[in-house]
């Protein structure tokens, strides 16, 4: 096997595992900490990814664009909490699948109204748009590299904000009960407000990450939402630390499947199967990890030492 | 220091308090006594708006809870040991005594967790327990420790002795007193008539969602038949 | 009675470019013959199929049987007309594929009441692997999007190019299309290969070249591409400034500027009303209407003259956007490919210039299995 | 059960009986094909709900049965098999199998890992179908000719096709009322709202629920086999996680653990659907709006709605 | 002395670091009440559930009427005629009360594969259900749903769906907790009522209620036996009264 071919695609499934981690987080986050299904979280996502696309188209310069959109995130994680979120903490789980996927359509809809079915690209500043020479023979992309620099310093904070801090415990003892909090004299929901939102400008960052390699489309948000499901379970309900580990694992599963898989599949298929079959199983392999895990270990990898 | 004037509450179409009266004076330890299901966690509920009255109001040192939110109204310095312990079962032990610490009293000599394991022994042993793994006795402490630690004015212990071993009741007992001593006020709702006759002041009765007697222990001692009647015993 | 035409395209998700482009192409046709065939009022119902092979044929289903139309146009996908052709067809409608030109349709499938207004799916990849061929290229790398245009578009390149395929890549289509293409791009890159061939319809086609320039491929493997860059991807390019595609060849049938009188018209008053250049999927949905026109003008408006109908649409007698053509008997064009090359025009706009026509009268491979 | 709402019940199932007369009358037959998709698609609804509703059993794999009953129609045919009673039994005892694996592994979980490992096998079989590059991969399939029951019935006709479905339906809501208010069915609705305390009492809920489980399967496998033969196109699609999400909804949009709840929420999804999507491009955002009020201001969904205004008269 | 219903040998489980249970050997005669007694922590719920089967022991024996059930999954253990009632109630809070009690009556009438006739109708469950619970007082509220009861009504019928599976052997934890003095009064009437047919394991920290029922009364600390014997044994052993009980030993008296 190529070796340069190995480690760029080992530091490509690193660079989607921290995308998976930036969205894993604060999904896992909202439902294990919070117990609130939100499967809008991929919207986030998206409209991440068209916020930061409009300015800095507007602005004409990246950083600003990222500077102004994560503000904008905040907001928009905010207003969503108020308006429909909040109300549905204390429902059952498929209450808030039923309302999460409502705002899914709004969302999708409303970017649809606002910029149009076409989508958004915009390129990169020119020292980003290069690659660097990583090891001797292996070229990769700076901005990927950006990309894994960032989501490992938002996993460091994150993982520090939640086990460390009195407001990691506040937020995972008003997940259990809310109702008690409130009677020891924390307003909770306040507190429940801006997590939601954190996790919202998490996804966002990581929309606003991707745009410049793909570009800002509609429904972006709900494939990766899936993926992104997989990794917290995988790592275990409300777990940063899980799903940071599950993120690496699916990304990098799923990089080294989608190019090493063909071949191994052309010693046992003809080449013509072997060729169209090749995505389809790569892509199924992380559901199957996910299911021999949750068959070994139902509670994922790391579960929070406690439900 | 804590006054309740015609508090009404339902559950959805049911009503369960029809107009319940009552007062805590500063350093006063009163009661609430009654028979299951009479409307005493559900009064506690009302006035510390986790059950949203339909009528009656709630004043604390002469301010007017009114609508506030429940956080708001713990800030004024309530501290609620609630029924049925509700520890966060995701937190240790530590985590739960630390997360909701606050000072919300002045003068005397302040909870800390230092004076916390002290009290209760084990829950140093078991500092680093996930709060749902620990034995039910255990929770009781850990309930009443939390309540402590956020240094309360008025302390309300809704059952709190349930399910405590006797050695560890009466040194629940003992604290209380010490308690009332520095000037918290305490509402007390428990089983144990005995030894609520020891070291309360003043009782109510509930009856049905109403106070249906009220007075101090001296009255309750002398009222020959007003146990049996209300309560059974 | 009217002329009921319902036109099935992608008007929702990501694709809706497309689905837009051959809209306004339509609008476009029926303002310029006022509304009117064979003395008839002109109905165009417009559906979206959500870029789905069942949603198309739902919507298929609803045209023939509620609205009761007497052409089925439009089809961007060749999976949604695969799946849609045996509901327009058995209920012995006309259909007419703007775009999706499915093999099985040219072959197998073939039906006397189904048109093409564009072309068999291998023939352009097939063009292009010539042109590959001119150019020295010994080894080549392909990557097409996993579903039956993308098979056809493999099968067609690899059919006349003469050198070794050293890697072959089929990602993930549709709704939840693969737009990332790290890890592919890396294996080129480690493949050897002197040339990269690629089908990426849409939006899929911008991001990919986005990547491929970041890769740091452009200079090192040129990118050979069919239906790919084209008047949807380009304004967005342009706007990204990824001058990486300026150069870039592909083939096709057609190309803005083509020299008809026709294609003309069509270009100048399409960028005047729309203010930008047509794509290929708008230029073939201007010859839809036109194709309709000539069968429905034939009979005098007698809608229930099939056989009269199909006789004119087989003769191809209506003012093509390519110029003059035939039919083959299997329905779809015998037409020129041409290779183009990515240039800024004379306002600076980056669009498609025909370079030289590398098959003139062409037919597909498939015209043969037909039993028509 | 009130009385309106018997009444109401009434008045649905005879308007269900003579639809396809009244579309004759109408002249809309393209009515027919979206009574057809509701009644079919019900009785998804209803085989998610048995375990959904009664079960806590949360499915989010449910459209897999579907897409194994659609494929059942579909790969015989495309063998130019064409017994409707072989691809039945092809449908029934496939999703049922398929549940009966998938469950022994799936019941071990519970809660939203139940809901994620169900989904899991649901994309297995997804992305199983789509590489299957001879029965159309992810393309799909048409189906050239519907399944064939010689001398009874004839599926080519979608008067007869509906009105199979519609008994299909009816048979499907008998089957489930009986279950659910049966010994097995306590069991079921103990199951789901406390295990442990089950255990205790000497139940070994597991064999019920994967039981019910299968059931289930089947069902919903009947409801594919059906939608294969009206669609005649069968696509990996049909399994595809937003189809599952969809049953899901369409159930708790009509009401969890109700009867006829399914029923309600399949028509009103597919109803509004196809009445929203008819005045502008942008009805999902209607749509969007219309599910988030429901769940913050219609409790329990459509059909306790229709409930207790029905109490309200009665 | 009567014959050994339940009986315990070197059982032992911890819990990490913690042993909950050490060494553990319990004999349990019929139609005895047999109280465990202990500070808080001292390992009686831990002991209780690995008679119960919802823990596994980590080594050690368990037999019931003989036979080795140490390994024997909960369910099994119940239809031998092992009940339990839960120191956190533990019921179905969107049933009615009947329900509640004929779910567990159910469970004891054969297997529930019957998938046609309807439950609700079946004397064969609803009468015993009823009169399970008369017993507990409860007989009222039959028709009232179970979560929307007060604290003391869930310990109440938490008693009732344990007595309606019929058992031979009654595990209680704390039944008496979140009970009224009036109620716990007549809760030890009911376990009085009970002791001539049922054979019952008893936890609780009411010592009137323990000091009333049992024959025999057994003392963990640290899940380790240090005392067992008649309660006059007990009450007079003065390791038990400085680990446990206190001034409140008197309180029998009372
Ligand atoms: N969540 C609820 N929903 C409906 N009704 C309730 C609810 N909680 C309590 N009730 C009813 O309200 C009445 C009063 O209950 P409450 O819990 O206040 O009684 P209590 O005096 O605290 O009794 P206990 O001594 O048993 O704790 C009871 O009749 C009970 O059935
Ligand atoms: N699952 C568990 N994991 C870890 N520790 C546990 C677990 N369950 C119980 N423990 C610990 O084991 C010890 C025994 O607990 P147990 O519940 O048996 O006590 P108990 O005697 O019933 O006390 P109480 O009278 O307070 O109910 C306690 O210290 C508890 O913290
Ligand atoms: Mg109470
Ligand atoms: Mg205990």
């Amino acid at each position: 096997m190529n070796s340069t071919l190995v480690i760029s695609q080992l530091l490509n499934g690193l660079q989607l595992g921290v995308l998976l981690f930036l969205l894993a987080a604060g999904l896992t986050l909202v439902l294990g900490i919070m117990n609130f299904v939100n499967l809008a979280h991929g919207s986030f996502y998206m409209v991440g990814a068209y916020l930061c696309a409009t300015f800095t188209l507007w602005l004409d310069s990246f950083l600003l664009g990222l500077l102004l959109a994560i503000p904008a995130m905040l907001l928009v994680g905010v207003v969503t909490e108020l308006l429909v979120v909040r109300h549905l903490y204390r429902r059952d789980h498929l209450d808030q699948v039923l309302a999460s996927f409502g705002l899914i359509l709004v969302f999708d809809s409303t970017v649809h109204m606002v910029w149009g079915p076409a989508g958004l690209t915009f390129v990169l500043p020119a020292v980003l748009n290069g690659q660097v020479t990583v090891f001797p023979g292996v070229e990769f992309p700076v901005y990927r590299l950006l990309i894994i620099a960032v989501g490992l310093l938002v996993a460091l904070g994150l993982y520090l904000l939640v086990a460390r801090t009195r407001v990691g415990m506040l937020i995972r003892a008003g997940a259990a009960n809310p109702v008690m909090v409130g009677a020891l004299g924390v307003d909770i929901k306040t507190l429940f407000t801006l997590v939601f939102a954190l996790g919202a400008v998490l996804a966002g960052i990581a929309g606003m990450l991707i745009a410049p390699i793909t570009e800002a489309s509609i429904g972006m948000g709900k494939d990766i939402l899936i993926i992104t499901l997989v990794v917290i379970i995988i790592g275990g309900i409300g777990s940063i630390r899980g799903s940071f580990i599950a993120a690496m694992v699916v990304g990098l599963i799923d990089t080294l499947g989608r190019s090493y898989l063909d071949d191994l599949l052309k010693l046992v298929l003809s080449n013509q199967a072997a060729e169209t079959s090749a995505p389809a199983i790569s892509s199924m392999l992380i559901y199957i990890l996910m299911a021999v895990i949750l068959y070994f270990r139902p509670e994922g990898l790391f579960p929070p030492r406690s439900r | 220091m804590l006054e309740v004037q015609g508090l009404q509450a339902a559950y959805g179409a049911s009503q369960v308090l029809f107009g319940v009266d009552l007062a805590v004076g500063a350093g006063e330890v009163v009661t609430l006594m009654g028979r299951n299901g009479m409307g005493k966690t559900t009064t506690v509920n009302a006035i510390m708006n986790i059950v949203r009255p339909t009528a009656g109001r709630v004043t604390m040192d002469g301010t007017d809870l009114g609508d506030r939110p429940t956080y708001r109204i713990a800030q004024a310095g309530i501290g609620l040991v609630p029924e049925g312990r509700q520890i966060f079962p995701n937190l240790d032990v530590h985590e739960n005594l630390v997360a909701t610490a606050a000072q919300r009293r002045r003068g005397g000599s302040p909870w800390t967790l230092e004076r916390i394991y002290q009290l209760f022994p084990v829950l140093r042993e078991r500092r680093g327990s996930m709060g749902n793994l620990l034995s039910g006795g255990e929770q009781q402490m850990l309930a009443i420790a939390r309540a402590l630690m956020t240094n309360p004015r008025l302390l309300i212990l809704d059952e709190a002795t349930e399910g405590l071993a006797p050695l560890i009741r009466q040194e629940i007992w003992a604290v209380l007193e010490r308690l009332k001593q520095e000037g918290i006020s305490i509402l007390l709702i428990d089983k144990n008539v005995r030894d609520l006759m020891r070291i309360a002041d003043r009782h109510y009765i509930m009856e049905k969602g109403r106070v249906a007697w009220q007075g101090s222990t001296g009255a309750l001692r002398q009222e020959d038949g007003l146990l049996a009647r209300y309560m059974g015993v | 009675r009217n002329v009921k035409i319902g036109f099935v395209t992608t008007l929702t998700t990501g694709a809706a470019v497309i689905g837009r482009d051959m809209q306004d192409a339509v609008n476009l046709a029926l303002e310029q013959i006022g509304g009117k065939m064979g003395g008839l009022d002109v109905d165009v119902i417009f559906e979206d199929d959500g870029f789905k092979p069942e949603i198309g044929k739902q919507k298929t289903d609803k045209l023939v049987k509620s609205d009761d139309v007497d052409f089925v146009a439009g089809y961007i996908w060749s999976n949604v007309l695969l799946a849609s052709r045996k509901s327009a067809l058995d209920a012995g409608k006309f259909m007419i594929s703007s775009n999706a030109g499915a093999s099985q349709m040219a072959g197998k499938f073939c039906n006397k009441n189904f048109f093409s207004t564009s072309w068999e799916n291998s023939q352009t990849p097939m063009a292009l692997g010539e042109v590959l061929n001119r150019k020295g290229v010994k080894k080549l790398y392909i990557m097409v999007p996993n579903y039956a245009a993308g098979k056809n578009m493999a099968t067609g390149v690899e059919r006349t190019f003469k050198g070794e395929i050293v890697g072959k890549d089929m990602t993930k289509w549709g709704k939840s299309a693969q737009l990332d293409f790290s890890a592919e791009l890396s294996k080129v890159k480690a493949s050897g290969a002197d040339a990269l061939f690629i089908f990426y319809p849409g939006k899929a086609g911008g991001a990919f070249i986005k990547q491929y320039e970041q890769a740091g491929l452009v200079g090192k493997i040129p990118l050979y591409s069919v239906f790919t860059v084209d008047s949807i991807s380009l304004p967005k390019l342009q706007k990204g400034n990824l001058k990486g595609v300026l150069g870039s060849q592909s083939a096709s049938f057609w190309s803005p500027d083509l020299d008809t009188p026709q294609n003309r018209k069509f270009v100048s008053s399409f960028k005047a009303k729309y203010g930008r250049y047509p794509s290929f999927y708008a230029a073939q949905s201007y010859d839809t209407i036109f194709l309709i026109k000539s069968a429905v003008d034939a009979v005098k408006g007698n809608l229930d003259d099939m056989d009269g109908m199909r006789a004119a649409m087989e003769k191809a007698d209506f003012p093509s956007v390519r110029g003059k053509f035939r039919y083959g008997r299997n329905h779809f064009p015998i037409q020129n490919f041409y290779l183009l090359q990515v240039e800024p025009d004379a306002d600076g706009v980056w669009t498609t210039k025909i370079v030289e026509t590398i098959y003139k009268d062409h037919q597909d491979i498939y015209a043969s299995k037909c039993k028509l | 059960m009130s009385r309106p709402a018997h009444w109401t019940l009434l008045a649905a199932g005879l308007l269900l009986l003579l639809a396809p007369q009244i579309i004759g009358w109408i002249d809309k037959p393209f009515y027919l094909d979206l009574i057809t998709r509701i009644v079919i698609l019900s009785i998804a609804a209803v085989s998610l709900n048995l375990i959904l509703g009664y079960g806590g059993m949360i499915s989010f794999g449910h459209a897999a049965f579907i897409g194994i009953g659609a494929y059942a129609v579909g790969i015989p045919a495309y063998y130019e098999e064409y017994s409707g009673l072989l691809q039945l039994g092809i449908a029934l005892g496939g999703a049922g199998l398929f549940a009966l694996v998938t469950g022994i592994i799936c019941l071990r979980t519970r809660g939203i890992h139940f809901i994620m490992i169900t989904l899991a096998f649901a994309q297995m079989a997804y992305f199983t179908f789509v590489s299957l590059d001879q029965y159309g991969g992810d393309d799909g399939l048409v189906i050239d000719v519907r399944s064939e029951f010689p001398g009874l019935i004839d599926l080519e006709s979608g008067v007869q096709l509906y009105y199979l479905s519609l008994a299909a339906l009816a048979l499907a809501l008998f089957l489930v009322h009986r279950l659910v208010h049966s010994r097995f069915g306590r069991v079921i609705e103990g199951a789901r709202s406390n295990r442990e305390r089950m255990h205790s009492l000497g139940y070994d809920t597991y064999r019920y629920q994967l039981v019910c489980y299968v059931i289930a399967g089947m069902l919903c496998g009947l409801s594919g086999w059906l939608l294969g033969n009206f669609t005649s196109f069968i696509s990996p699609e049909m399994m595809d996680w937003t189809r599952s999400g969809e049953l899901l909804f369409m159930v708790v949009l009509g009401g969890t653990g109700l009867l006829f709840g399914p029923v309600l929420g399949v028509s009103a999804f597919i109803i509004g659907e196809e009445v929203l999507s008819g005045i502008t491009v942008y009805w999902q955002f209607i749509f969007g709006v219309i599910l988030i009020l429901v769940v913050l201001f219609a409790r329990g969904g459509l059909g306790r709605l229709l409930l207790r205004s029905g109490d309200g008269h009665g | 002395m009567a014959e050994v219903v339940l009986e315990t040998v070197e059982l032992q489980k911890s819990f990490g670091g913690i042993v909950a249970t050490r060494r553990v050997d319990l004999q349990v005669h019929e139609h005895g009440v047999h109280a465990v007694i202990g500070p808080n922590g001292a390992g009686k719920t831990t002991l209780l559930s690995q008679l119960s089967g919802s823990l596994r022991p980590d080594s050690g024996e368990i037999r019931f009427c003989g036979r080795r059930i140490t390994r024997l999954p909960e369910h099994r253990r119940s239809l031998l005629g092992i009940a339990r009632s839960f120191q956190i109630t533990s019921i179905f809070p969107d049933m009615t009360v009947l329900e509640n009690v004929a779910l567990a009556v159910q469970a004891h009438a054969g297997h529930s594969f019957r998938f046609w006739a309807p439950a609700a109708r079946q004397r064969s469950l609803v009468e015993p259900a009823l009169r399970a619970l008369e017993q507990v007082g409860l007989e009222q509220r039959a028709g009232a749903q179970a979560g929307a009861m007060s604290h003391g009504e869930h310990r109440q019928l938490e008693i009732a769906m344990a007595l309606a599976t019929g058992p031979r052997l009654l595990l209680l934890d704390e039944p008496m907790a979140g009970m009224g003095p009036d109620e716990s009064r007549r809760m030890v009437e009911i376990l009085h009522g009970l002791k001539g047919s049922h054979t019952m394991l008893l936890i609780e920290h009411d010592m009137d209620a323990v000091f009333a029922l049992a024959d025999r009364i057994t003392v963990l600390v640290y899940g380790q036996v240090i005392a067992s014997g008649t309660p006059e044994e007990i009450r007079a052993d003065p390791e038990v009264r400085k680990a446990y009980l206190g001034d409140d030993g008197e309180g029998g008296h009372a």
